[in-house]
């Protein structure tokens, strides 16, 4: 309470917390408290994964934060749908619309032209990390750039003890999340712009043979895979090649030291070089539910991240996993403090390029409207059912595909 | 409490009773309230839930009728994950009271360090879901997992198990896990019924020539049949319910081989955010448990 | 019970007993060597089962670096709350269903058990609501009601079979000795419900400390979490499971119920022994 | 010393009439043993005059006090249990002291009462031991220590000798009529063990099925008892009841039990009817001498206690026994004769089961001579 | 039939020695009874005979064969406990023939034996019940029917009877004596109460401390026990046992005991030593006279049980009981004359405890003339 003459307090939800990030945390909240003496920022973490039952219960208690960070774009988008959470047109005309990567503000956008959220950070997901070392030995001079150069790669460096790459065939959402961007590295998608199911079709069929014919260079367990094993099993050096997040640099600098030297990434390569890449960004989103208590404050608040001095403190304490919206971040002074992100400038910026183009299922492209189902899609395990199906039960493509085509369109309308 | 208590003295035995009876009910009292302000209420909002179309961010509700039960019980998901989550239920309780009654036996008799041997043997029980989960991920990874790895080195296996990802190895493993978690809750049980079987039954039993097999069937086991009959009701409520075990270790994969009910649940709540559906797969479990325990209490209510 | 019995059998029974144990222990025993491990040892292949070199740095960083400190403080205030509560409760409880008589006491015996027909997954929302209704929501206090109300009708029924066990003439005893009611209960009937008591603070204190999905939703403010949500979120994301720290922290979490394991085992022996005064 | 009365006391339990209309009135300073099968009623007499269990209908007053109201704590009685229910989680003189914590007595007054007790009754150097430690005659002595350590009004003991072995319930039992003597007490004892019942009581309450059969002196039990009930229980080994005929010629009364003709001599008996009379006959096994007499028996058994024998004798269709001193030389199957003291036989009304009493037979402290 | 020895058995727990080298030979078809106080090592004694506790050294042999290496199922005896150990989920058929299903014995046969057995045990109709549905008395039965139905040649009893009421208690030792005369099976039976040890035995054994005291008859062991043990153990009440002196004077024997001086006549005894004689003098309750005598005592209590009544006399500082028929009319306090049945007195060695044996004195059949 304001009234009683204490500190104003704001709460502040984030589902990435570990302790590097709550440390960051801190130091930003200590930069805006010093500037605003009467304000008080607390820092809740909230789950990764339970976050929906969470937030569920949040807002039918009214009990929300006054600031939220880190959930996908799509649930911003959702909630924003069902009037939950404030516009953000004014945090965003604030920072400046154009101090934003071009792009990385669009998922944004609502259906009635205002800003839901900003993206606090970005990823870029589908990148393709590769062993220069065992690429070299087996006689492969350049990062593959197609499926069939990515394919032949794998089994020329597979080896007892050493798998061609990790993909995820688990029941879950990076299955689901991948292989959505491996159809549109096919040139295909799951709704049209109008948010038609569109998903059986040709890119479709060959995303599921290109995914099943990469099982064999998978480790047994890679049927429950997830983001964690998938992301071990290239920093331990069980696989040759791999696909994450910029998280792999730093998981191998605390993990595996010994191939930090000898790591690269480029973009996952395409059905065809005609193909341009396309990457998942999920746009870890800022919003501020209408139930805050003080929106005022809170905006000012989300101001005062982005601001230059602040933002790289964030970005730092995921290097190259969380990566900038705002542009010339990746020059940055203070950002490049940090020695990973010395070490892989290149791989870094290269990455937030990537990403600032990058989609989701959310806006599969600029022409899309925002698709408020695609957080209930992907807890649905339709698309992760759909590979698992095929792949690891051989069923009929066409079958599976119609399947996940009528529960897609199921959902569409529920 | 305290002032009701101190009553006038009564005057007849007959207000002698009804003041020990008055008492009784305060002492139990707080129980009701308890057990009447947490279940009921909640209970009473599903069941009202459960006619509802219902967002569950915002419990934006609008009447639905009957449809949410006529779509549950007509579609597929349903009897499939009722079938799952009996497979489960089964082969986990089945396990634990396997298990855990053969322990009990084992760590009954003298052998050397038993306090110590009792102590471990509960650890599992100890270990919060989400850590145990955790700790057997860890152990049957693919690539790192001490389990394959000594697998191997022992000469059983040549390549990793896939434990989790197809079946019917995720079943089993699920199950397997399960039953290691929760055994040791029939393990206490079990070990404190048993020191009370009369040791001379078993001379008896002995002297009529029966064998050590003999001796369990005929005089253990039926010693144990009225604790085992709350620990397997309890377990089977608990197993049919449980949520964290199985949605942290297979998620309900592969496919919805290993979805049990609640998780479908789960999914529907917060997944799909249509908690009015939610609502009535849980009525209908709560059906379901309810026909499972009603023929047990009515047996242990005609026994005593 | 010794008798014509080869001695070989018994020992390859304790072998067979201790073998079963270190195998279900297994993993606490592997939770704990990996905690030790440093980070590069983690993805080691093959895996190497003894640390290379130990290192406590997980443990350090978890008891300095992190709120571990304060979610295991709230844990225990949790846990401690809850098991008072319950027991306490739960035994008042238990002593009224078996030594009062009035109507209903059978069927309201059988009714706390509806207590567990609902799954809890559903539970949670209306709960939450109620919470803050009453204003509890985000206190430790609600997840103590929560807790309370899971664990007490299990307790109910096992503290009522061991009470049950206490005989009736002892409270006649103190009765005519000039005891109230209340006082026969508290003077006689808890102190010999000891060990009864202790079994069902066990498994009490177990239930509220390892608790996950309700400390989930009911509390979202660190000063309220308790361990098993503050450890999850900090180090399990769907990105990364930092394996040893989590290690640490579970190892860390162990140790609170096995003290009170092994010391109610104790009580439970002891007074097991002494129950049968002239039986 | 109180006066104890039941007053048309009723207790039912579901289905079973446990005590059916008891009225009984207990002298003050009277040692009452309270005789009967298993199940007849004789703890829910005591639980209901400690206030344990509430009557369903009548009075107990305690001095003239109705004590319907009151709580056990209040009644002033003490009571020790056949299980003796000593508090195992207590030492020994904190079990003692219990009775005088509940009702506040300062704790240094306390522990001196309870060490004075401790001597008296040979257990000071058990005081800090727990139940669990002790022999059962030392936990029935700290029963009996907590009974009296507030010298109540009246002493209730529910069987409270039956779980110890032969030797130290002699020694007991001495003791209990030590206390009684001493602190004049009215005291109820329920026991199944008529030794107890017989030679510590001044008067035996004889109850079956919740109903008093008859309450009055051990000799009046034994040598008068008042219906068939009391014949048959009370006496070991019991005594024997065959059903017969009375005839009555010229006022002799002549017996006929299963084909031996007993001339009774001049007899006159209350209430006779008109005719043959049908009564039960009961011979003690003391009344029946052997070695010569008007009637043959087969030996049927012979058990030989040491000090005395008791021999199973056949005569035609009765089945009695016969007392005997010291060893018997007789053997299984040999044919005795033996006589019957007529004036100590026992005759019952067969329909109704109730003593029949002779008119003009001089009663002297129980004994008919 | 069987003939049991133990040859120097031993069983030490921990530290307290349970059987202590136990030489025992029972002859085929006895009825044996074990007497002595708690904890003295009767149980053990069973235990080890029916295999269910080791031996820690010494031989075990049924009818000549060592049976050491024999599970209990393989030695053909049957035991009934003193809690009766039935099976309480199985019915009383079920109990009944456990041990032939064990024995594989087909359910037909089985059903017929049962049943068979049932009819003369006299609980036919209660076959269908559980444990928990009878009286003691029938359990009891029950368990006799499980012991007997499978015709062991050695039947081994815990107490079987002390946990039933005294009623039942002598009906039931009078079924167990005939089941003995019609089977004839060897049996021992351990009991505490000396009537039981009394009237069932062919022969009892006492015990003490794990040690044998005496195996004799019933009329050997009451007439002559064979120590100070043996004399105060057995008889109630209790034999008095008074220290006292031995003179002799021209081979007449003058004893000294409390202040009072007997003369017993001419008498010899074995082992005399030169002087006087320091002994503990034994004296009987039927022993003692009543009425007139040589010696004068005051009476200090009176135990009245119906056929006889039990007074305490104190004479100087001895204290013994005398024992009387009928109803006394004496009073506590009154000084008695009495007399002693002097060829009935018992001397034992004051050191070695050890009966002091009367030579010349004509014993028939235990009993001294
Ligand atoms: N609490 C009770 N509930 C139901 N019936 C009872 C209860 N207490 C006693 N009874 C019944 O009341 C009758 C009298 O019981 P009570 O205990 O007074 O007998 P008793 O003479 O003391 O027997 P015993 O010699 O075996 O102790 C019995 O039939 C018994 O089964
Ligand atoms: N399993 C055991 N462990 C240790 N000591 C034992 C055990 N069984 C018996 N004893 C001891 O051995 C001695 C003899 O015991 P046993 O049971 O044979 O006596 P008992 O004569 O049958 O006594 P009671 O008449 O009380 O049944 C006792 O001192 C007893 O404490
Ligand atoms: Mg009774
Ligand atoms: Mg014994």
């Amino acid at each position: 309470g304001d009234r009683t003459g204490g500190p104003t307090i704001l709460r502040w939800w984030s589902p990435q917390a570990t302790p590097e990030q709550v440390a960051s945390y801190r130091e930003q909240i200590r930069a805006f408290e010093s500037r605003n003496p009467n304000v008080r920022i607390v820092f809740e973490p909230t789950s990764d994964e339970g976050y929906p039952t969470q937030f569920a219960a949040a807002f039918a208690a009214g009990q929300m934060p006054d600031l939220v960070t880190h959930l996908p774009s799509f649930a911003a988008q959702n909630y924003y749908d069902r009037g939950l959470i404030e516009p953000m047109d004014d945090v965003v005309a604030a920072i400046g619309a154009d101090s934003f990567f071009p792009g990385a503000l669009a998922p944004f956008r609502a259906a009635d032209g205002h800003y839901c959220a900003i993206g606090i950070g970005s990823t870029a997901v589908d990148m393709l990390w590769y062993r220069q070392d065992l690429l070299q030995l087996a006689g492969i001079g350049a990062a593959p750039r197609t499926w069939d150069e990515l394919r032949a790669a794998c089994a020329k460096v597979q080896r007892r003890g050493l798998y061609g790459t990790a993909l995820p065939y688990g029941m879950n959402s990076m299955t689901s999340l991948i292989f959505i961007s491996i159809i549109h590295q096919a040139g295909g998608q799951l709704f049209t712009p109008e948010l038609d199911v569109a998903i059986d079709s040709p890119p479709t069929y060959a995303a599921l043979d290109f995914y099943r014919s990469m099982r064999e260079f998978c480790p047994p367990g890679a049927t429950i895979f997830s983001w964690g094993e998938c992301l071990t099993a290239f920093v331990s050096g069980a696989s040759a090649t791999g696909i994450y997040s910029g998280r792999v640099l730093a998981n191998v600098a605390a993990q595996n030291p010994r191939i930090a030297d000898v790591i690269g990434c480029v973009a996952y390569p395409t059905l065809s070089r005609a193909i341009p890449p396309w990457t998942f960004n999920d746009f870890p989103s800022l919003f501020i539910p209408k139930g805050a208590r003080n929106p005022a404050l809170a905006k000012a608040f989300a101001i005062s991240l982005f601001s230059p001095d602040i933002y790289p403190t964030q970005l730092r304490a995921t290097p190259g996993h969380i990566l900038p919206t705002l542009k010339g971040i990746v020059d940055d002074p203070v950002y490049l403090a940090d020695p990973l992100v010395a070490k892989y400038q290149r791989e870094i910026a290269m990455m937030a390029k990537l990403a600032a183009n990058g989609h989701n299922l959310g806006m599969e492209s600029p022409a899309h409207l925002p698709n408020l189902r695609a957080g209930e899609i992907i807890a649905s395990n339709c698309i992760a059912e759909l590979v698992q199906r095929v792949v690891l039960e051989g069923e009929n493509p066409r079958l599976a595909v119609g399947q996940a085509a009528s529960r897609l369109e199921r959902l569409m309308s529920a | 409490m305290a002032a009701l208590l101190r009553l006038r003295p009564a005057t007849s035995p007959q207000a002698l009773a009804r003041r020990d009876a008055l008492l009784g009910l305060l002492l139990i009292a707080p129980t009701v309230l308890i057990l009447s302000a947490v279940i009921a209420y909640p209970l009473a909002t599903t069941a009202y839930l459960s006619l509802h179309n219902v967002y569950t961010p915002t419990l934006a509700t609008e009447w639905a009728g009957l449809s949410n039960y006529r779509a549950i019980l007509s579609g597929g998901t349903f009897w499939h994950a009722l079938a799952t989550t009996l497979v489960w239920t089964i082969g986990t309780l089945a396990l634990q009271l396997l298990f855990g009654v053969a322990m009990a036996l084992l760590l009954n008799r003298n052998i050397r360090l038993r306090a110590l041997a009792r102590s471990l043997v509960l650890f599992p029980y100890f270990l919060a879901t989400v850590v145990a989960v955790l700790v057997w991920r860890w152990l049957l990874n693919g690539l790192f997992g001490v389990v394959d790895h000594a697998l191997i080195a022992l000469g059983l296996i040549d390549t990793p198990v896939d434990w989790l990802g197809t079946m019917p190895n995720a079943m089993a493993t699920t199950i397997v896990i399960g039953a290691w978690k929760f055994f040791p809750f029939v393990v206490i049980a079990v070990l404190a019924r048993l020191q009370t079987v009369p040791a001379h039954l078993y001379e008896a039993a002995r002297l009529d020539g029966a064998g050590s097999w003999a001796r369990f069937t005929d005089i253990t086991l039926p010693h144990l049949s009225g604790v085992l009959g709350l620990v397997a009701l309890l377990r089977m409520i608990w197993d049919f319910r449980e949520f964290d075990l199985i949605y942290l270790l297979t998620g309900g994969g592969p496919l919805d081989h290993t979805r049990t009910l609640p998780l479908v649940v789960y999914q529907q709540a917060f997944g799909l955010n249509q908690m009015g559906m939610a609502a009535a797969y849980a009525v209908l479990m709560m059906l379901l448990v309810l026909a499972m325990t009603i023929p047990y209490l009515a047996r242990a209510r005609g026994r005593r | 019970m010794s008798g014509a019995r080869p001695a070989w059998r018994a020992a390859a029974l304790t072998a067979l007993t201790w073998v079963l144990v270190l195998l279900t222990t297994f993993p606490l025993l592997w939770m704990l060597l990996t905690s030790l491990k440093p980070q590069t040892e983690l993805f080691a292949l093959p895996p190497t089962f003894l640390p290379e070199s130990i290192s406590f740095a997980p443990y350090l960083r978890l008891l300095f670096d992190t709120p571990f400190p304060r979610y295991f403080a709230n844990s225990i205030v949790l846990a401690t709350a809850t098991t008072l509560l319950v027991v306490a409760i739960g035994a008042i409880g238990a002593h009224s269903l078996l030594r009062f008589s009035y109507r209903g006491r059978e069927a309201l015996a059988t009714l706390v058990l509806a207590t567990y027909l609902l799954p809890s997954v559903v539970l949670i929302v209306p709960l939450y609501l109620m919470m803050v209704e009453i204003g509890l929501a985000n206190r430790l206090a609600s997840l103590i009601i929560a807790y309370t109300s899971f664990a007490l009708p299990y307790a109910l029924w096992l503290l009522r079979s061991f009470m049950a066990a206490i005989p009736e003439e002892m409270e006649a005893a103190a009765r005519v000795d000039g005891a109230s009611r209340i006082g026969a209960f508290v003077d006689i009937i808890l102190p010999q419900a000891l060990p009864g008591i202790g079994a069902t603070a066990l498994f009490t204190f177990i239930l509220a400390w390892n608790d996950y999905l309700y400390a989930l939703v009911l509390v979202n403010t660190d000063t309220a979490r308790p361990l098993t949500t503050g450890v999850v979120t900090m180090f399990v994301t769907t990105f990364n499971v930092e394996w040893s720290m989590l290690m640490a922290a579970s190892v860390l979490m162990s140790i609170p119920p096995i003290i009170l394991f092994t010391f109610f085992h104790h009580q439970l022996s002891r007074s097991i022994g002494a129950a049968g005064v002239r039986s | 010393m109180a006066e104890v009365v039941f007053d048309s006391v009723c207790k039912q339990y579901d289905d079973v009439v446990a005590v059916d209309a008891l009225d009984l009135t207990i002298a003050p300073g009277e040692m009452v043993t309270m005789l009967g099968p298993s199940g007849c009623g004789k703890s829910t007499v005591l639980r209901m005059l400690a206030g344990l269990v509430m009557p369903d209908s009548g009075r107990i007053l305690i001095d003239g006090n109705d004590v319907g109201g009151l709580t056990p704590g209040e009644r002033d009685i003490a009571m020790v249990f056949q299980t003796y229910a000593l508090y195992p989680h207590m030492t020994v003189a904190q079990n003692i002291a219990y009775p005088l914590r509940k009702r506040g007595v300062a704790r240094a007054e306390r522990m001196r009462r309870v060490r004075a007790l401790a001597e008296s009754l040979q257990i000071a150097p058990l005081l800090d031991r727990r139940p669990a430690q002790l022999s059962g005659g030392q936990q029935q002595r700290v029963a009996l220590g907590r009974a009296m350590v507030r010298d109540p009004s009246v002493f209730l003991f529910d069987e409270p000798l039956s779980n110890l072995d032969a030797k130290l319930r002699a020694h007991m039992r001495g003791e209990l009529i030590e206390l009684h003597r001493r602190l004049g007490r009215t005291m109820i004892y329920v026991t199944h063990d008529q030794l107890e019942a017989m030679t510590m009581a001044t008067r035996i309450a004889v109850m079956a099925d919740g109903a008093l059969q008859q309450y009055g002196t051990p000799a009046d039990i034994y040598d008068r008892p008042a219906n068939r009930f009391v014949a048959g229980f009370v006496g070991t080994p019991a005594m024997a009841l065959i059903d017969g005929a009375l005839l009555f010629q010229d006022n002799r009364a002549i017996l006929g039990i299963g084909g031996l003709t007993v001339d009774l001599g001049i007899r006159r008996f209350r209430d006779r009817p008109v005719g043959t009379w049908q009564v039960t006959v009961g011979i003690r096994p003391e009344d029946v001498t052997i070695g010569n007499g008007p009637f043959a028996a087969r030996i049927s058994a012979i058990e030989p206690i040491g000090h005395e024998t008791i021999l199973t004798l056949e005569a035609g269709t009765a089945r009695l026994c016969a007392r005997v001193a010291g060893s018997s030389l007789a053997a299984v199957g040999e044919t005795v004769r033996f006589a019957l003291r007529q004036h100590r036989l026992h005759f019952f009304d067969v329909v109704s089961g109730r003593r029949i009493d002779e008119i003009g037979l001089a009663v002297v402290d129980g004994k008919a001579m």
